[in-house]
């Protein structure tokens, strides 16, 4: 099953690609498009990635925490046009014990944003669009402490 | 076998060539979304670079540090790349 | 809305209790009854509860969690009859930043099992069934532990 | 004033009633739900509770130390129990 998608997340079909009659933890992750971001008000992301990458590197994680601990790893992402409120990634982690499930899910969720190749362009109320960068925002906030 | 190893070392190896795709703000930037390079081994993820910031007046304004990847994998600059090698510039990650 | 329910959890309302559009990251946790339990066949289980104080207990956790971290809190418990592979518990924790989402849930979940007066009975595959308790569990595992 | 305060000192508090709760296990093993106590104050959760250990034979079987609640809330054998409280006898929580 592909990690990125076009449809909207379904977290009850994420946790069933990983519940097991002796997996009884499920640990997860939903992150939701917000309508604010930086003092900005935003009405709608558009998602796009390097697909082919993206697949690898999301098995990758997956393959990673599943080695790491004794869990069943699903996740889901995003493409294309997405609202306000909807998620865009969806992470589940499931094991006999609790506290595996839910290392697992933080980890892949963690790594998920820190090396899976998808970009997002946000639209904002007052009509302009732009890239989102995370490192330029973590500039600034460095750049804001510095002075403080 | 003396006559093939000679000419090995007297000739110069051929060229190789590699796909550079280019991602979200950097297309943009760079108004394609790959670039085809032709460049002499033994080169590095970060020789091909420098060859695309020489011949694309765009290219200049990519930033001095660039996240990158070989065959779908996050890849150094310092990566030795192959004839056929699949490469990618990709801005800053925005996943999740 | 109260905290125990003899209905089938369902997580994506549990997720809409607690999400916003100024809180992007939901982390949850969800209990499934596993089909084994210290190497025996569980046909079911039986929960019961101290109503009212399971309810105030609940109360306290969430409320604690919702002061120790910018975080709303939802938590669902199962009563009655529950099935193999159905959820017997389901937390939810929303917050603007997803450490803590992760945290919360953790939290509350282990708080949750620690503190809240509900009981369960295992129904095995031989026709047996018994009170499930964790403390003569652990006793086991402590002694079994010695003996190695 | 005088005349009232001796009279206080003088003759016993009145007792006190408290309504016990059992649950699971233990309400098996006593058969019963709830137990009313009648004891003289100051009287502790731990004294009430002693006081169904001397008072019904199946409780005997009780393990020394129980996990125990005093209106709705978790509780120490050393809390002060005062009269029309719940308290609450709690066998191993297995919530979850």
């Amino acid at each position: 099953m592909p990690f990125l998608t076009e449809d909207a997340l379904d977290l009850p079909r994420l946790v069933a690609q990983v519940a097991a009659p002796e997996r009884g933890g499920i640990a997860t992750f939903l992150g939701l498009v917000r309508n604010h971001n930086r003092g900005r008000e935003v009405l709608r992301l558009d998602y796009s990635a390097y697909g082919a990458m993206a697949e690898e590197e999301c098995g990758r994680i997956v393959a990673e925490a599943e080695s790491r601990w004794p869990v069943r790893v699903a996740i889901a992402h995003r493409l294309g046009r997405v609202e306000i409120g909807e998620a865009s990634v969806g992470v589940a982690a499931a094991a006999a014990h609790r506290s595996d499930a839910f290392e697992a899910c933080r980890y892949v969720t963690e790594e998920l944003k820190r090396r899976v190749p998808i970009w997002k362009r946000e639209f904002f109320a007052d009509g302009t669009e732009a890239w989102v960068d995370p490192t330029a925002a973590a500039r600034t906030a460095s750049v804001e402490a510095r002075r403080q | 076998m003396r006559n093939l190893e000679h000419s090995m070392t007297a000739s110069p190896a051929p060229l190789i060539s590699v796909r550079v795709l280019v991602f979200a703000k950097f297309a943009e930037l760079l108004a394609r979304e790959e670039i085809d390079v032709t460049i002499a081994p033994p080169a590095t993820v970060g020789d091909v670079i420098a060859k695309i910031r020489a011949s694309i007046p765009a290219a200049k304004a990519l930033p001095p540090e660039l996240l990158c990847a070989r065959n779908r994998a996050h890849a150094s600059p310092s990566d030795t790349v192959s004839d056929g090698d699949e490469l990618a510039l990709l801005p800053p990650l925005a996943g999740g």
